[in-house]
C-alpha cells in the first residue's frame, strides 16, 4: 500500500521555451516544449526568479502559449527570453469562458485579444458559428491577425487611426454584426480588453439584451483570493448571484473572474 | 438555522461561532461587507500600521500542497484610511451591522499607543493586537500603551506558535489585563524553488496558513485555555465545520477563518455554518458554550 | 551512482547526505542495520534515556492528512541497552558499517552527563543532544555536561521550530561548542476527535512530522545556516529527492528522513537519492557542497 | 474552481454497532452500519477513546465485520458493548492475502480464523476451490464453524481434546490434504493463528514444497512501521526480497505484513 504522496500541482513548475511567434512590435507568444491543462479565459501566474510574477491569459494549452505584452518590468525581462529559457508557472486559475449559444462574437483589444484565438479554436470545434473583433490603436498594435485568418470565421478589424481595417472602435462593426444575428437570444459576445472596452461593450449587448463574458482585468497580488487587491465593482448590468451576497461591489478578477457572464 | 449565540464578553455577543480572521480581504470595506452578507459573525481587518504600506512585490502567495505561505509584506491603507473603513463598513452594512475587529500592527509599546489613539473615536467592536514578536515584557507593554489610549474598547492580543511555552505567554498577556487571547497567527515558513535555487517568494519568508498548521493551532489553543481565563479566538486551519468543532472542544470560544476563503471561497461561512448545525444536532448538543474547551473536562 | 560525499566534519564523511532521523526504526539494531542496507548515509538511534521506558499507551499516532503525529511516550531501552545495540549494529554491518548517531534525552544537565558518560565507551560516531525545550541557557549548560563526559565525540543540538529566535538560539549552540544543529525536531500538535470529544492520542498532545512542517523546516533552517558556522543536520518532511534539495539549499549539509518511512517505507532511501540524482544532474550540479545554502548566495 | 481539501481518510472515522454475533464464549464479532473498503488479511486500528487501540482482522467489509476474542482490557470493553454504540476505526493497513492457485487451504487457530471467513469467500467467488482447517483447545473455542458451513467448501476440525472433530493439531488433516492435492504447485496454504502455528505450518509447506502465505501478530504501538514495536524475524524459510534488504531480521508486521508470502 503505498501512500498518495500530497499534491504539489498548486505549486509554480519549470516550463520550457521551445518557439517565440512575434505577434506585433510590442507583443510576442511564448509557446511552450510542454502543455498545461485550461479553459480560454483561465489565466496563469508566470514567474521569473528574482524579477517577479504576474498574470497571463491561457493562450493555448497543448503546447501552452502565453501571449505577452511589454509593458513594465517583468514583461520586458519575457521578452529578453531566448527559445530554450525557463520560465515558471502556476496555475491556471479563475473561471474560463463557457460555451452559449450558435452564434459568438469574440471582441479583443490590443492583447486583449491574446485569449480569443484560443477561445475561437475551442468554440469552432463545438460546432459554433464564429465571429471576431479585434480593435488596437494603431496598425503595429494588432496581434494574432494572420492566426484567425486560419481559421474558418469571419473577421472585422479596426483601428483608431485607420491604419489597418475600418476607422474608428471595435463597437461599431460589432453593433452592426448583431444587428444582423439569426437569433440575438442564441448568441454570445466574448470580450477582452481594457476596462473602458468592456463597459462599452456591456451596456451595447444590454441595449440588444444579449448575453456576454466579459474578461476584467486588476492589478493582482496574491492571485488566491485572499489579498482583495483585484477587487472591482461590477457594472449595474450584472446581476448579483444569490449565492455570492455582496459580490457586485466586491468582486475579485483573481477567483469570481477574470470573466463574467451575464445572461 | 439555530441559535449559535456566542458571549465572547458580556457586552458582546456574536450571532455564531464563525468569524473572518485578519488579514484576508480585510483592506476592503467592500469585502469586509461581502464576507459579512455570506455569514461571518464578525470581521476582522488586515493588520493596519501608522502609516500606509505598499506591501511586497510579487510572488507574495503560493498554495504548496498542504497548506498556503503569504507575505504581503503587510500592505494596509494606514490606521486614518482604516478609521474610514469602518465607518463606510457600518454604513453599508445598516440594520444587519456585525462586530468589526480591528487588527493593529505596530514595532514598539510607542507605536502601538499612537495606533489605538487614532482608532479609538471609531470605537472598534475589538482591538486585536498582532505582537509583532512572542516576548512576555514586550506585550506587557503594549498592552498598557494600548488600554491608555483605547479604554472602554475590549482588546485581545494576538500570539503565534514560535515560542516554547505558549500557556504561560497567554497568562503575562492575560495578567497585564487583555480581554481575550487570539492564537494562533500564521507560522513562520519558507518555500524553495530548488530549480530556481531561490525563495518562491519575494520576500523570502512567509506565513503558513491553512490545514498544514491545524494540530498546532490545537495545541496552542488547549494550552491557552488550560492557563487563562479569558476567551480564546482560535484561528489556524479551519476549513470545515468539524474544524471549528475541534477548536471549540480545544478551548476556542469563537472561531476565525483565513485561508478557508482561498479553498472555499465567501462560501466558506455557510459551508462551515452547515457542517457545524449538522455536527451539533447530531452529536445532541445544545449550546456552543458546551463545547468550548470540552476535551479538558 | 554518481559520488555523493559529504563532509561533515573533517573526520566525519558521509557516502551521501540522506541518513535516518531520530525516533524511526531506532529501537532495535536490526531495523537500524535495515535502513543501512535500504541506503541512509548513517543512522540515528531513537531518543535514549538514562533508563528504559515503557512509553505510552495506544494510540500513540495517526496520520492526519498532511502530516503525522506521533507520541510514543519517548519509549527506549535505556542507554545501557543502547550501547549494547550500537555494538551489535556494527558487528551486523561489518565492513559495510556506516556511522551512527545517538540521539540522547534528558530532563536537567546533570542527566545529560550521566547519559553522555554511558556511552562514551561505545564511541557513537555523533551525540545528538535532543533539547527538552528550546533555552538557551539550559543549552549551554547541556552542552558543557556531555562535552565533558563525552570528549572527542561530536556533538549535535537538535532544536524545535517553537523559539521566535531559532538563529540566536543556534548562535548561542554553536559559542557553547557545539558541532553541529539538528533542526527541526517535530512541532508540538493536538489532534482532536470531536465526536469523542478527546484528543486521539492517549497522551493529548504529540509531535506533529511530515509533510506539513517541511515549509517550517526551511525556515529554522535558512535561519540558523546564516546565524552560525557549523553543520546544520536538515529534518522535517523530507519526502523526495527535490525536498532534499530544497533543505540543503536552504542550508542543510545534511538531511534526515523520519515520516519519509511511513510514506515510503524502508524504499524511501533509493527512492529519494534516485530523484536527487536526475535533479543533480538536470541542474548540472557536480557536488553536494554547491547546493549548501545556496538560496543565500 | 472548488480546490481539493486535503483527505483525512486515514484518521478514524466513526462506525456503529449493527448487530453483534457470539461466536463462542470469549468472541463476538461486531457487525457495522457502516462498510469499509479492505482485503481479506489486512487489518485495522480500533478505538475506543480513553480506552484504547488495537489491530484487529478485517472479517468482512460490506458490512465492515471484525471478531473480537476477550483478553484483555480494551476487549473486554469491547465484549460490553451493545448495537447501536460507536466505535472508533482507522485502516485498512498492511498487506492482506493474494489469490493464488486452484487449490487454497486456509487454516485458522482460535480466534485466528476470524480474517479466513471472509477470504473464503472472496476465493469462492473467484473460483477457487477451498478446504478450511479450524484448530482450537477445546469446542468452545472454535469459531465461524457454522458460518464455513454454509460456504461451498470442504471443512476440517481439529481440537486438542477431542471435544470436536478430529482430536490433534491442525496440522494432521493439513498435511493429509496437501498429500491428496492434484497439483501442489498450483495450491496455496493460508494460515492465521499463533506464532507457534505458524512456524509448525511453514515447515510442513517447506517439506512439500506448497506456496503459502501467513499472517503474523505482534504488539503494535504506531501501526505506521515508524516505532519498530511489531518488528519479528522471520523463519529460514522466508526469502527476502530483494528490495527490502535487512528485511528478513527486521520485518515490520504492521508494514511488511500482516501476511508474508513464500512461494
Ligand atoms: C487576468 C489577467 C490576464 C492578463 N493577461 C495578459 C496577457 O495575456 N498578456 C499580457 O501581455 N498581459 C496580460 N495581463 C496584464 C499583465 O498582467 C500585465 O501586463 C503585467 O502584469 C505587467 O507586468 P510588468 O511587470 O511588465 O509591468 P509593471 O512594471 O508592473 O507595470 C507596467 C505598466 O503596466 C501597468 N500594469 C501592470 N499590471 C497591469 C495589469 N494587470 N493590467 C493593466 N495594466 C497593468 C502598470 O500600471 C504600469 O503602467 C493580464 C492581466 C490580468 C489581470
Ligand atoms: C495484525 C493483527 C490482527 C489481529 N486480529 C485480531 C482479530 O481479528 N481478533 C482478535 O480478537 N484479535 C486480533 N488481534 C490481536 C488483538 O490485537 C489483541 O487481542 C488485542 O490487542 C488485545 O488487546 P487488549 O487491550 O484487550 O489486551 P491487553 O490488555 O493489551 O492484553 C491482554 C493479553 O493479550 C496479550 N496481547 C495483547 N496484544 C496482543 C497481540 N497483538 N497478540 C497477541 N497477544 C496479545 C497480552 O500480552 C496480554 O497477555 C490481532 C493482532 C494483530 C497484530
Ligand atoms: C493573506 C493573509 C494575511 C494575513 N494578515 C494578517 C494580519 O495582518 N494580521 C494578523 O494578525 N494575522 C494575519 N493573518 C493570519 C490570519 O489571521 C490567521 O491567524 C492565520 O492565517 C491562520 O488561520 P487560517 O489557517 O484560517 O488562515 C493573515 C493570514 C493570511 C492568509
Ligand atoms: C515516530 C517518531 C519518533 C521520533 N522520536 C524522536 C526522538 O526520540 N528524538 C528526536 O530528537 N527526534 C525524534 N523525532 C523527530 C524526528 O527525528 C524528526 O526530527 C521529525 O520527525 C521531522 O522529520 P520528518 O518530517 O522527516 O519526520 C521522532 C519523529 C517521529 C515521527
Ligand atoms: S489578487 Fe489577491 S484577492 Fe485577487
Ligand atoms: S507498530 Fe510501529 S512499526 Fe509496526
Amino acid at each position: 500500500m503505498e501512500k498518495t504522496i500530497l499534491n504539489k500541482e498548486k505549486r509554480s513548475h519549470v516550463f520550457t521555451i521551445d518557439r517565440i511567434r512575434h505577434e506585433n512590435e510590442m507583443t510576442s507568444s511564448l509557446i511552450m516544449k510542454e502543455s498545461l491543462e485550461g479553459e480560454p479565459g483561465q489565466f496563469l501566474l508566470l514567474w521569473l526568479p528574482g524579477v517577479g510574477e504576474k498574470p497571463f491569459s491561457i493562450a493555448g494549452t497543448d503546447p501552452l502559449v502565453v501571449t505577452v505584452a511589454d509593458v513594465g518590468k517583468l514583461t520586458h525581462e519575457i521578452h529578453t527570453l531566448q527559445p530554450g529559457d525557463r520560465v515558471w508557472i502556476r496555475g491556471p486559475f479563475g473561471q474560463g469562458y463557457q460555451a452559449y449559444g450558435t452564434d459568438a462574437l469574440l471582441v479583443g483589444g490590443g492583447y486583449g485579444a491574446s485569449p480569443l484565438l484560443f477561445l475561437a479554436e475551442t468554440l469552432i470545434e463545438k460546432g459554433t458559428r464564429v465571429q471576431v473583433f479585434l480593435g488596437a490603436r494603431t496598425k503595429d498594435l494588432l496581434i494574432l491577425k494572420d492566426q484567425f485568418e486560419e481559421l474558418p470565421l469571419k473577421i472585422y478589424i479596426t483601428t483608431n487611426d485607420g491604419s489597418c481595417g475600418i476607422q474608428g472602435f471595435v463597437t461599431v462593426p460589432l453593433e452592426e454584426s448583431i444587428r444582423n444575428l439569426p437569433d440575438p437570444q442564441d448568441a454570445c459576445v466574448y470580450a477582452c480588453g481594457p476596462k473602458g472596452m468592456l463597459i462599452g461593450i456591456d451596456a451595447l449587448c444590454e441595449k440588444y439584451n444579449i448575453a456576454r463574458q466579459l474578461s476584467w482585468e486588476a492589478i493582482m497580488r496574491c492571485g488566491m483570493g485572499l489579498c482583495g487587491n483585484c477587487k472591482i465593482e461590477m457594472p449595474d448590468t450584472w446581476d448579483e448571484p444569490s449565492d455570492k451576497p455582496g459580490s457586485k461591489k466586491a468582486w475579485l478578477v483573481c477567483r469570481d473572474g477574470p470573466t463574467s457572464f451575464t445572461k | 438555522m439555530s441559535n449559535f449565540s456566542c458571549k465572547l464578553f458580556d457586552n458582546l455577543i456574536l450571532k455564531s461561532p464563525l468569524i473572518l480572521a485578519s488579514g484576508i480581504s480585510g483592506n476592503s470595506d467592500g469585502l469586509l461587507v461581502r464576507a459579512a452578507k455570506s455569514g461571518a459573525a464578525a470581521v476582522t481587518t488586515k493588520g493596519v500600521t501608522l502609516k500606509y504600506q505598499k506591501g511586497a512585490e510579487n510572488p507574495v502567495s503560493t498554495d504548496w500542497g498542504p497548506g498556503l505561505i503569504t507575505n504581503l509584506g503587510l500592505s494596509n491603507p494606514g490606521i486614518e484610511s482604516m478609521a474610514y473603513m469602518i465607518k463606510t463598513f457600518r454604513n453599508e452594512m445598516g440594520d444587519q451591522t456585525i462586530p468589526i475587529f480591528v487588527n493593529i500592527h505596530g514595532e514598539s509599546a510607542e507605536e502601538y499607543a499612537e495606533i489605538a489613539r487614532l482608532i479609538a473615536p471609531s470605537h472598534p467592536d475589538l482591538l486585536e493586537i498582532d505582537l509583532p514578536f512572542p516576548d512576555e515584557t514586550l506585550a506587557r507593554e503594549i498592552r498598557h500603551a494600548v488600554i491608555e489610549n483605547a479604554s472602554g474598547i475590549p482588546i485581545s492580543v494576538k500570539i503565534s506558535a514560535d515560542y516554547p511555552k505558549i500557556g504561560q505567554l497567554a497568562k503575562v498577556i492575560e495578567d497585564a489585563g487583555a480581554d481575550a487571547i487570539s492564537a494562533i497567527n500564521s507560522m513562520k515558513g519558507l518555500i524553495v524553488d530548488a530549480y530556481a535555487a531561490k525563495p518562491f517568494l519575494s520576500s523570502g519568508s512567509g506565513g503558513i496558513s491553512g490545514p498544514a498548521i491545524k494540530p498546532i493551532a490545537l495545541y496552542c489553543i488547549s494550552e491557552i485555555y488550560q492557563a487563562v481565563n479569558i476567551p480564546v479566538i482560535g484561528t489556524g486551519g479551519v476549513l470545515t465545520g468539524l474544524d471549528m468543532a475541534e477548536m471549540m472542544m480545544a478551548g476556542a470560544t469563537i472561531v476565525g477563518v483565513g485561508s478557508a476563503l482561498y479553498y472555499s471561497g465567501y462560501g466558506a461561512f455557510s459551508q462551515i455554518m452547515n457542517e457545524f448545525e449538522t455536527f451539533m444536532k447530531s452529536e445532541g448538543y445544545q449550546s456552543t458554550s458546551e463545547l468550548v474547551g470540552k476535551i479538558w473536562r
